[in-house]
């Protein structure tokens, strides 16, 4: 299964691939739609994706917390055009030790956000459009 | 003087595939395109490449760059049939 | 709403509770009944509890968090009769950062543990039965 | 001598509702009873009495106690009415 989806992301299915009667302890992390950027407000946004890489480099995320923590690791990240509250990025770590999970937790969701190529182009308000850049202080408007 | 080992002439081109995406597909106006370079090439050559076409001054000083699906350096070398890739500013999550 | 139930926690109620437009980073901690204890093969357990200073502990507690960052808590603890893999607690925090909602989901579950007065009886499979001591390094068997 | 304000004679005694859970509740056989004390009375007055009922001697030297729904230390002086709880260890979660 990928972990790229066009459909909504279904939290339920990612805990169960994860959990397990060993693995007590289950951290997630949602990253849903925010309704501002930088003081505008949003109306929706588009996610695109060099799927191929984005696959394996989730792959070799996922792979990096499970060597590193004794812990199981379930990762959607969801593309396509999204509205505001919809659920972006989902990771769910789990674990027998609450301290695993969150760690393992925390690693994959900023590596996901670090180095999964993914681009998000956001629609606002007063109708412009923006591709994101999170390493800018100001956005590129379009 | 005979040596074992015959020198074997480099190839004097690679070609390789060439990905953009999001804002760098729209500065450049494509999305994938065939470059041939001279050997021995590298992703850097692919870049000095791309800022010679239309919209290519727009590429950043120091764009991402991928090699066959895994982050790369500018300094790596490229070969015949590899996917290069450009990523603009990544924004998952 | 209580923070204690004797029915299955629902997390998407929680999750829906806590969420909101302006808070894209949702961290959450699930406690899992394990299979194990100590070693030994653990067939179910039953959580019982202080009701009424459990309900005041736990209010307490998300007030802190949200006090203390900006973010919306959600948080529920079952009591009653467990089975392998059941939830036994629920923590959901949201913000419009991910280190705030991360860092707030940890000190619920952290304080929740320490403060609220829960306790388990744990059924092996060998028909023992025990008050579970998380400060000892034997149980009390029974 | 004649002050304004006049001393209140202390009660002489205190009642307050005493509760047990889980294995302290197993071990002296009851959840809830009702002690009287002498005042002034802390809660290491109340667990004092506990420990001389059947089975008392099997609490542990420090408790964790509990007074009207919080946490408590065994210096934290009682009055008429008060709910006290001694709690084994923790274990939610």
């Amino acid at each position: 299964m990928g972990f790229l989806t066009h459909r909504p992301i279904d939290l339920a299915a990612l805990l169960a691939a994860a959990a397990a009667p060993d693995r007590g302890g289950v951290a997630s992390f949602l990253g849903q739609v925010r309704n501002h950027h930088s003081g505008r407000a949003v109306l929706r946004l588009d996610y695109s994706a060099y799927g191929p890489m984005a696959e394996a480099e989730c792959g070799r995320i996922a792979a990096e917390a499970e060597s590193r923590w004794n812990v199981a690791v379930a990762l959607r990240h969801r593309v396509g055009s999204l509205a505001i509250g919809d659920t972006a990025v989902a990771v769910v770590a789990a674990s027998a030790h609450r301290e695993e999970a969150f760690a393992a937790c925390r690693y994959v969701i900023e590596e996901v956000k670090r180095r999964v190529p993914v681009w998000k182009r956001e629609f606002y308000a007063d109708g412009t459009v923006a591709w994101v850049d999170p390493t800018a202080t100001l956005q590129h408007v379009q | 003087m005979v040596t074992s080992v015959m020198p074997v002439a480099a190839p004097s081109t690679v070609t390789v595939h060439v990905l953009l995406f999001a804002s760098y597909a729209e500065r450049l106006g494509f999305e994938r395109r065939e470059l041939t370079l001279s050997a021995p090439a590298s992703i850097g050559t692919v870049l000095d490449q791309l800022r010679r076409l239309p919209g290519g001054d727009q590429l950043p000083a120091k764009p991402l760059c991928a090699r066959n699906l895994a982050h790369a350096d500018r300094e790596e070398p490229v070969v015949h049939g590899d996917e290069i890739a450009i990523l603009p500013p990544l924004a998952g999550g």
